[in-house]
């Protein structure tokens, strides 16, 4: 094999193929599942828009905290939350990482520093402000990611934020993903900025778009400004441009998209094909090494399927637990 | 001309009438057009579960998709509608009330009282309540109670596709802020629905079933879970008269009292939780004002003092039961505590 | 050592003591220090009305200011509790929910359910409800049955010095998101207080005076208006046994019955609206687990269905008095509506 | 007298005068009767910010709207709200605006196009985005203008309104009076951005700023944006840096302001005095004439105190009226 023309290490690459394609093969998997009617409730699917996700919490450790969204299953997966009691959990199951009492919209795992998927738009960004805060308060380097979609971008909640944290000095990075739509709703009509970097000067900040799909545009943008927050530099704003491969959630027609959209987006950015290619391209990753992942990632995703279907279901008692009082 | 057409259908049907006869009515909230700025289908949602669908094609811009920015949109339909439009905003789900309640309670409801009589703010402001969807804590639930604790505002929680449609006619017309509650687990339920206009006046109950054993009073989806319970208990030979509210600000306290006069028994049904809720505002005016008529203690039947849980094992178990009804309607029975095994829950 | 104190002062040493104790506690809110940024004195507010002054000076940046965003700055405290720190935010007046309910109903209050058991957010948000202040509509309103509503939060509301300080000890150690509510009209009252540190647990009325005919609960400002109103009852030779909650969620349910058991007479006193509130709450329960104990119907005596005006002579009207409560105990006593001249309302 | 070298005539200078006149001469009385205990409430003065209000008012018609805030007696008497009616609600009395429900914080007049004062920092913003839209909806030309504080420009409400004007291109002029307080801290702290018009501009509108205290200033900037809002133009933002000459409310020590800084500002930066000096310079108007607009005004106010005094207070039974239903 050739030198590694890549900043990354060969490990730290199949790192990330690993974790884009797991979160790939999980949400194809719900897509299919969710057609068949084994899943309940609304699933809103990452798929398309790995490498963003992925990219950003390469930079991240367990004591880094991440707010996310009601898209929250790629994020999960990068920041390293089990995939099989992930899946238990959006099947509902008392083995889910919230024994069945959040589901898709709700997954966190605090030990691994995710505060949670969220119902609410905008509502991770004042979370994370605070989890940025305690990090600052204690001095342990932690920072805070907060994920925004290009629609919940113009949420009081997330505004109010970028002030907060920029007066505050906090260790916070805001990462808009911008899929260019909210539900049906286009980016282009219902953000009035011309660029986010506009909305992140006005508001003290530094401001930096990429290309969302590309893994290491990504990975490069994160870094730096999640080590300039780390040493006490401030917040940022980081705006991805992604692609969303299926429907706002399962069961959109997306019929508000022009025809041959998806096809095209699919065709030409694939992020994770992108990134495959990139690296067997250049000589440092083999395609069967790809591929060997590929099938692990596979027999990983089906085991966990298994095991959600298989587990059991929370109990009538659960009802009333988990909450500090109950009449 | 009748016809069978469900809840969904009948409150776009309600709006699309009151947005011909008015000029002054307009439409707002996310997606209820769809697809504004892209490049598909035009109207393309109607609303996330399509309620809205096909009136932009009727009405075009008097509907009005906005950003994702709640205080900004709700305030605006409030601040429009003090300055003589009749806004009827869509809050997506009511459970999203948390971003936007300043304008709802502070604004919208004191107007009237805080600037002297002087002004008015005809809004309605409608969105889903209600769990069994599986939809989790964040979207599924009644906050109807936090409403109708509020001075000056109007809520509505329609449990039938009929009285959706009168009641939102009546909603627009009002002159006061109206919340309009919508349990989305009654959009596809359908019935008997008149194809004009009519309106249904606000703070009369609606006795959907006459008893002279016991008062069951409840409102929304849970209102067919009483007539399930009550069915279920003339099995038993016990006559429930239920009582649908249909408005829970107004409250109609006469049909609700002229009632217990008669059965001398009540029990209250409210899908919110336990504390400071509908079932205990009913159960407390009763108790107060009709005590010497109550032959045992009013039973109150209500969701858990929980967030709803998203596991359909659980959710199930969540919202109040026919069973638990009808279980809590022989306790006013038979206050020693036996109940017929065969339905006591 | 117990000297006398105001509430204000009381509060004031229950974050100074537990800020000592535990070096994860710290305190933000809009103007509690005061000053920031600017060139004058440091330290200059403390707070609106000065319950945070010289906490400063004693724990400098662990005291924190905020920008004028509520959403952000609760929300913050809301994580920061969720990663390991104990905040206490201020909302300085309760009326400003309205801007942040998102972050404390829907976050903060769910996440231990929601996360199935595996989150705490000890944060507790504190600030002034209540009205008399000649402070209108959008600050003076009480709230309280809107947090009380919500499954997750707990609610405390001190009637006195010696209470509020025990009370925000207790709520800081809390492991749940507690708001508390602080009646501004209560600040200047003083009472004895121990200068140690004391908690006061959750939960637990306090009985402030016996009697064996009527029981009045209530909590907060109207707590030492149902002391008045039991002086001028024992005047008339009825002797009230007064319960004050202290907290409102979890509530003390078994010493309100236990008394009403006893006295079979129940009068319940709220400042907030009269609909789905404390009120409501106090009497439906009662109603239902100890009917048989009631001689008479439960009297709840409320602030009217309207916002808080502002012109002192209404608004003197609009808090429950001690005539009203008197009044409503005679009611009790006399169902037929015949009350001693001297006291009736 | 020479000729008129000011963009408005003799009559409309006049009447500015007055208006900033009567706002002083209002605001100064009740800091007087406030300390003497006549006054219940909190009280914020507007008293040094007249410039502001009325260089934009004398743009505005009972056709347009204007929605206020907490320090918002300044606003009313620009908008041509009564001052008799004024200061009896600010006495609660039964002749006041608000038939006394109101008080200080709540002085609405919407036949005058005013929408109200606001308790709550940052609400009227989308409350002016609703009227801009009825007058949008009417086709009447009307416009709205919203008032919001240095420190309420970072509530979540009034920035979202921002992008909301933006989205739907509304007749709206977001006007941030910008005294360099919230309270007690400071703009420069809380503030993060470097100026509002980056803050405008990350909310793709114009912004302007200018020395609130030069009405002329106002007048002209205001002229411009509102004029742009009436044909369609949009929204825009006007920043006006202003001077608060009395504590934030009546009874604040204002310890937190520097020695010496409330003399220097009324030394040099009092507009009222600033106007006057410049038409009697430009020998448009004679000391005589303004002189006389100021006794007219002490005895309007001194008629207005006097008539509230002697005015009725509320009746018992108007506590349960103007609300649509009391138990
Ligand atoms: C406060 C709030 N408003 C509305 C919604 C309903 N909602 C859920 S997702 C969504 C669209 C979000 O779009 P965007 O932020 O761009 O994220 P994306 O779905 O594209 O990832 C909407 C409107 C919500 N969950 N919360
Ligand atoms: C939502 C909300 N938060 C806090 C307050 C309390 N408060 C009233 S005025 C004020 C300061 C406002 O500062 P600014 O916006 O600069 O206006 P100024 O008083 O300087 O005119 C604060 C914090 C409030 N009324 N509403
Ligand atoms: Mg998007
Ligand atoms: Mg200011």
């Amino acid at each position: 094999m050739t030198e590694n023309p890549f900043p990354l290490s060969k490990d730290d690459l199949l790192r990330a193929y690993r974790t884009m394609r797991t979160i790939r093969e999980f949400e194809e998997r719900l897509h299919v599942d969710f057609a068949k009617g084994d899943i309940p409730g609304f699933v809103h699917l990452y798929a398309g828009e790995e490498a963003c996700a992925t990219g950003i919490m390469m930079h991240l450790n367990d004591n880094d905290r991440i707010a996310s969204t009601h898209r929250g299953h790629g994020h999960c997966i990068a920041k390293g939350v089990d995939v099989h009691a992930m899946m238990a959990e959006i099947y509902g199951r008392s083995t889910g990482a919230c024994r069945g009492k959040g589901g898709s919209m709700h997954i966190a795992d605090l030990s691994k520093g995710m505060m949670g998927a969220n119902g609410i738009l905008g509502a991770g960004a004042p979370l994370i402000c605070g989890a940025a805060l305690a990090a600052k308060v204690r001095g342990d380097r932690g920072v805070g990611i907060t994920f925004v979609g290009d629609g919940a971008s113009n949420q009081g909640t997330f505004l109010e934020s970028l002030n907060l944290a920029a007066v505050w000095n906090l260790p916070v990075v805001f990462v808009v993903e911008n899929n260019g739509y909210a539900e049906s709703t286009a980016m282009e009509w219902a953000v009035s900025c011309d660029s986010y970097v506009d909305r992140a000067t006005g508001f003290g900040m530094p401001g930096v778009t990429v290309d969302g799909t590309d893994f290491f545009a990504v990975h490069e943008a994160a870094g730096e400004i999640i080590r300039r927050a780390r040493e006490g530099g401030g917040p940022a704003l980081l705006e991805c441009n992604m692609v969303r491969f299926y429907g706002h959630f399962e069961g959109d027609a997306q019929t508000y998209r022009a025809k041959g959209e998806v096809e095209a987006l699919r065709a030409s950015r694939d992020c994770l094909v992108m990134l495959g290619e990139r690296v067997i391209e250049a000589g440092v990753i083999a395609r069967a090494e790809l591929q060997a992942i590929d099938g692990e990632v596979a027999a990983l995703i089906e085991d966990a399927v298994r095991a959600a279907k298989a587990a059991p279901l929370p109990a009538a008692g659960d009802l009333l637990t988990d909450v500090y009082v109950a009449y | 001309m009748s016809r069978k057409i469900s809840m969904k259908q009948a409150i776009n049907e309600a709006l699309d009438l009151e947005m011909r006869r008015d000029p002054t009515v307009i439409v707002m909230g996310e997606d209820i057009v769809g697809g504004t700025g892209a490049h598909g289908e035009a109207d393309a949602w109607g609303g996330v579960l399509g309620v809205t669908k096909g009136l932009h094609a009727k009405h075009g811009d008097r509907l009005m998709d906005t950003p994702l920015s709640e205080s900004a949109y709700i305030g605006a339909a409030i601040g429009a509608a003090a300055c003589g439009l009749r806004p009827v905003a869509e809050l997506m789900f009511m459970d999203f009330m948390g971003v936007c309640f300043d304008q709802i309670f502070n604004q919208a409801a004191k107007f009237r009282y805080m600037f002297g009589g002087k002004a008015e703010t005809p809004v309605v402001i409608r969105g889903m309540v209600g769990a069994g969807f599986r939809a989790a804590a964040q979207h599924s639930q009644m906050l109807t109670p936090l409403f109708t604790h509020i001075p000056g505002l109007k809520v509505v929680c329609p449990s039938n596709a009929y009285d959706a449609k009168g009641l939102l006619i009546q909603a627009i017309r009002d002159n006061d802020p109206v919340i309009f509650c919508e349990h989305k687990n009654l959009y596809g339920m359908e019935c008997e629905v008149p194809a004009e206009s009519y309106a249904i006046p606000f703070g009369e109950a609606n006795v959907l079933r006459d008893g002279d054993d016991v008062t069951i009073v409840s409102y929304g989806l849970t209102v067919h879970r009483a007539m399930a319970a009550a069915d279920a208990l003339a099995r038993e030979r016990v006559e429930a008269e239920v009582i649908d509210l249909r408005t829970l600000s107004p409250i109609d306290w006469d049909s609700i009292v002229e009632s217990v006069e008669r059965t001398g028994r009540l029990v209250v049904v409210d899908e919110a939780h336990p504390r400071c809720n509908l079932a205990t505002d009913i159960a407390a005016y009763v108790g107060q004002h009709a005590f010497g008529a109550l032959k045992a203690g009013v039973q109150m039947v209500t969701a858990p003092h929980t967030p709803v849980p998203f596991a359909p094992s659980l959710e199930d178990l969540y919202v109040p039961s026919a069973e638990a009804i009808a279980a809590a309607a022989l306790r006013t029975l038979a206050p020693t505590g036996t109940t017929p095994r065969s339905i006591a829950a």
